[in-house]
């Protein structure tokens, strides 16, 4: 048996469901038709009555979801794609993440965003939303990179008492691939060491984790041991084990497909500067996307956003500073 | 008329209820502007002079087991729902003690696990959530429970109310929406805010009930308010409740006013409907001039008490502040930057 | 009526122009599907079939001076707005020739400077720059001319579309907002969109004018589409346009939308748009099958030509790409990252 | 004579408004009533139909006016407060952001956003939202901190054929003052050293500037010099400027009023490490805002943001290093 990232995701859902009452989901072309990419598919069936169309109002969803949570219940939302949470932002940012300080009152929701970036997808279905969402204080921002943290986290997520913001990566969905589903995970806040290594720390978080393990493997044939650290949630961020990474290997390469003017590479970088400055032996870099929209060409966009081949090159230049 | 029961209280107790939170609203009003005035409030204070009559019904008309949520000039509403005078007093003063305990202000208030939504200032915003607790409900299994969502008529240019109200009525969900068209959105006319002859005219619009009322006169505020949260309980989904009246006040205390006009001040419009209510139970014999003295002072003393007690509450600390927002010790970041 | 002039065309010589853009948007459409099937196209293809009728009744109904904002299911209009097939096709194709330089594809393009808008794909999201190029337009004392904004039954649950009716309401610009109600928003059917019994019901809320049609005949389409066209133009303000029909395919050519029901397509909402207007023509002597099957060799002419001409050209070259997202060249922050 | 950075901003648009017939305003409020600040007081009366009222609808607000921009004119936004702009998010940062990259046709829009805390405002009337929007392409973050730039900023905004998200801060409006409006400034996307200093930098903007420069007041008493540098604009961001001053003092601060995860201070601090690696004698350190939303009581509010006080301290831990 082999399960991919997507199965993972709704077997993840499927569990939260059949386990806890108080799971409903609610989103556009959730229910009979099973999502937009088939995430809920079947689950309406499953679950009658606790999987729900929604109109086309991603505004009105969150505040429903968050009226619900007052109610106790633990909504999983479903963006179609993160680029529409743009319509839901007001919901997100000023409903969502201030009702517990507020209130005190907790507000146990997950908002499920489809992210990043595949070919052809363009500047409206690719964009990568974790460090906007980050930037507010309420919200838990989590961003799994395997079959395994996928289904492990985002039962973490409906479990919270707080917002989760679940970034799950598109170009991830189909082709990871896991022999089976996890019973133990590590806790939320708790990066991963991907692959260790002693000559340089990449840094990442989500699909750009397995372009910077092809880089650590085509570094690998030049004698270099690159380790490869996911962070996993980008919110709260481990800095930690980061910095004990650091520590290691005297190099610090970030990286990140969001845009490049602040976000998740800027802050792991001004942490690390902080907090282990003499650690270094030569001066933290970020590779992040390009400072435009997400292109719809092929061509454009595997120049936008970092791969294997612009992580391998551009940790091949800090290893020789 | 006078025998007609609105839950388990005769009409005639209905409206001297109704009449006494009105009373009390418009005084604890007056207070909060004075305070404002003597600088013992920072920010805004925002009244209800006005709307008293219409806000109060809508509270009146509730249960507590009913959700409610009010907005800037619903003082009177508040309280006929059941809120304290020390609450609202502690809010605005940022007492540690206040349901907000000073982390917000003014009339962002409430107590959600009750039913009572604390406002957040992005108009609109509250209606969909509104319905998110009477969606939960209806999941539970709970029902012959409303929801009353109050805005203004500028409001009702936001996207949130557009998305909530579809959302109620595909979901046929018990909710009232409540519109306060005062005539202004903080200095914008009507004619500036929608273009339609009457905005109980979109109701249509959304497959739900409307509901037109004079918000100068107590009597039709409770009755028309009375009859559409009646309607929402009984399973006719959601109703659209219009109400027409003028702001009697500037949009906050730091507002004069000075581009509402003579006309509309004269208008039958503009007329106070404590006035109204007065005249009213005056001319019925329910009540006279004595008795509102009583009530008056009865009033002003509870206020007095609250603005004294809140006073000399302690402030919140900033050293014992829990400086995080949230709920999940384990996941707060704890670094200090 | 065949003598009446819309514009400085018959009513017969529209007809005619409309039937023969629908077949060039009937069979673009199919040529994209096909390229899509062949792995050609990356991302997504969607298709008009069914709407066709409607889309070309609002492009022709439309001058070169006009502002037309087409949404996924408007080839049709778009061409009849002026569009060149080569256009569609390079933007399929990602060519750096193409409007959009291989940057934005499928649906997303346009030419804003020519008043004929690319959409974003957030829903709802350009009714509001329509408003603003009236807006824009009124300032600078042009007059006459007419915004066309094109939308879903499923995008009028956004609170852009409500903002924005209303805005052009208050302003009374001359907007024709077309509501084309597919029964389907995805997989969505009305039922859980909306709870109105019609969507043209909600112009009253807005103070606009109302049409209602069905999308499936293209004289009915060219005759209200023209006249809400008209009616706008002449000075009367928004015009809310509901077209009844029926999407004859999948949301995108991924989905085999086995969501909808055979009464559905069996019912006269299920007609082919296309197929009425072919039967429309001959029973009126305006064509026959041979002037079809020319009119078709024709338009699968210029489409292959298309196709192989964009095949032909280049994909952009990310090392010629100007990375940067500002027109203003000394604002652009140099360093790489 | 003496202005306050309200009136500069009034002047400035007044200003615009007569040399340029492209240019209008529309917002809530902004015609005869002037504004809810009174920013946009009498420019009504001075400029006919020029100046208008909007419905309270922000994310057509902005539609509106990208549609006029399309046309050649050269629209300017008032949000009433800066906190009310995630209700336009969408059409910031997906319609107007995107549409020169996408179309190469221009998008000069001018977007007026009142933000910062002052006492008593609450969690809705005082964000920082500089990074969010800097984070997005195609937008440029102005964040002018005195009376001057106040004025010749807001000129640029409205001269540049780009959006432009203008953060300007109500806690400056109406307390800080100068003699008279310049008429020369410092091109958009140059720093502005605002004290010279050997012993520590502190890079910072907006009214946190004010803040800095009290800090370096006292930190003067106990014999340090400190430099502060104001960024006055965050997107583009002056590095050379930061770093050259840093360079001069080994000794970095960055000091923020918005939340801490991510934003201007991480950016800055990414970039000087990346840059200028050998020239710091000490980490680089931050200072924001606490990671909560803004608290209404004036005790609350003045610990949750960093004040002369905090800064000094930090300053002081900084040049100790
Ligand atoms: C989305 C949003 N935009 C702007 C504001 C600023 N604002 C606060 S109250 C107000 C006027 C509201 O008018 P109305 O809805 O008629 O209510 P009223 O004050 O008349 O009771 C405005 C524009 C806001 N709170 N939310
Ligand atoms: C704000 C927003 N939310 C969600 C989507 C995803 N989406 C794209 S098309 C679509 C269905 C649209 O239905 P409708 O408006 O009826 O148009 P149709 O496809 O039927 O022509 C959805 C949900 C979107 N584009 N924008
Ligand atoms: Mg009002
Ligand atoms: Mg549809």
């Amino acid at each position: 048996m082999s399960i991919t990232y997507l199965e993972a995701i709704r077997e993840a859902q499927a569990h939260a469901l059949r386990d806890d009452p108080r799971v409903f989901i609610y989103g556009q072309d959730v229910g009979a038709f099973g999502g937009a990419f088939k995430a809920t598919k079947n689950l309406q069936k499953e679950f009658p009555g606790r999987v729900l169309d929604s109109p086309i109002s991603e505004d009105a969803m969150i505040g429903l979801a968050v009226g619900t949570a007052i109610e106790g219940m633990r909504p999983i939302i479903e963006m179609q794609f993160a680029d529409f949470s743009t319509v839901a932002f007001n919901q997100i940012v000023n409903q969502a993440s201030t009702l517990f300080w507020r209130t005190n009152v907790p507000c146990p929701i997950t908002v499920r965003l489809p992210f990043g970036g595949t070919s052809g997808s363009g500047p409206f279905h690719s964009q990568c939303l974790e460090a906007i969402y980050a930037h507010y204080p309420g919200l838990v921002v989590m961003t799994p990179a395997t079959v395994e943290d996928a289904y492990s986290m985002l039962l973490s997520a409906v479990a919270i008492d707080d917002p989760v913001i679940f970034c799950e990566h598109k170009f991830l969905y189909y082709h990871l691939k896991a022999e089976k589903l996890p019973s133990e995970a590590l806790p939320i806040g708790k990066a991963r060491i991907a692959r260790e290594g002693r000559d340089l720390t990449i840094v990442t978080y989500s699909a750009m984790v397995h372009e910077a393990l092809a880089a650590a493997d085509e570094l690998a044939t030049e004698g270099w041991q690159v380790e490869v650290v996911d962070l996993r949630s980008i919110k709260p961020l481990d800095t930690d084990t980061v910095v004990a990474s650091v520590a290691r290997t005297g190099r610090l390469l970030c990286v990140g497909e969001a845009w490049p003017w602040g976000g998740v590479t800027a802050e792991v970088i001004a942490r690390v500067a902080a907090e282990s400055y003499g650690l270094l032996d030569a001066p933290p870099q970020r590779l992040n996307a390009k400072d435009t929209p997400v292109p719809y060409h092929p061509n454009l966009w595997a120049a936008h956003r970092p791969t294997a081949r612009s992580v391998a090159a551009a940790a091949r230049k800090l290893i020789r500073f | 008329m006078l025998h007609t029961v609105s839950g388990s209280r005769t009409v005639v107790e209905t409206q001297l209820a109704a009449y006494r939170y009105m009373l009390r609203a418009r005084l604890l009003d007056e207070k909060f502007a004075a305070l404002y005035r003597a600088g013992k409030i920072h920010g805004g204070v925002f009244l209800g002079r006005g709307q008293e009559a219409l806000s109060a019904a809508i509270g009146i008309s509730l249960k507590k087991s009913d959700v409610f949520a009010p907005l800037i000039r619903d003082a009177a509403g508040r309280l006929a729902f059941g809120e304290p005078i020390i609450d609202a007093v502690r809010t605005y003063l940022g007492s540690a003690l206040g349901p907000m305990r000073g982390r917000d202000g003014n009339v962002h208030r409430g107590r959600p696990q009750e039913g009572y939504l604390p406002m957040i200032s992005h108009l609109g915003a509250m209606v969909s959530v509104v319905n998110g607790i009477l969606f939960a409900r209806r999941m539970k299994g709970i029902t012959g429970i409303v929801g009353a969502a109050c805005l203004g008529e500028g409001a009702t240019s936001t996207g949130a109310f557009h998305e909530s109200l579809n959302q109620a009525a595909v979901e046929k969900l018990p909710l009232v929406l409540i519109v306060a068209n005062n005539q202004f959105a903080y200095s914008t006319p009507t004619s500036s805010q929608f273009a339609c002859a009457d905005l109980a005219n979109k109701a249509t619009g959304y497959g739900v009930e409307a509901h037109a009322l004079d918000g100068t006169d107590f009597s039709d505020c409770l009755e028309t308010v009375g009859s559409a949260v009646a309607r929402a309980r009984a399973g006719h989904g959601p109703q659209l409740v219009v109400a027409s009246l003028l702001r009697l006040c500037g949009h906050g205390e730091h507002d004069d006013a000075g581009y509402i006009l003579p006309e509309q001040k004269n208008s039958p419009m503009g007329r106070d409907c404590l006035k109204v209510a007065e005249d009213w139970l005056q001319k019925n014999k329910l009540a006279d001039p004595a008795q509102f003295a009583v009530w008056r002072s009865e009033a002003i003393r509870e206020i007095e008490e609250a603005v004294a007690q809140a006073q000399r509450e302690p402030a919140p600390d900033p050293y014992e502040e829990k400086w995080s927002a949230l709920s999940s010790e384990h996941l707060n970041e704890l670094r200090e930057s």
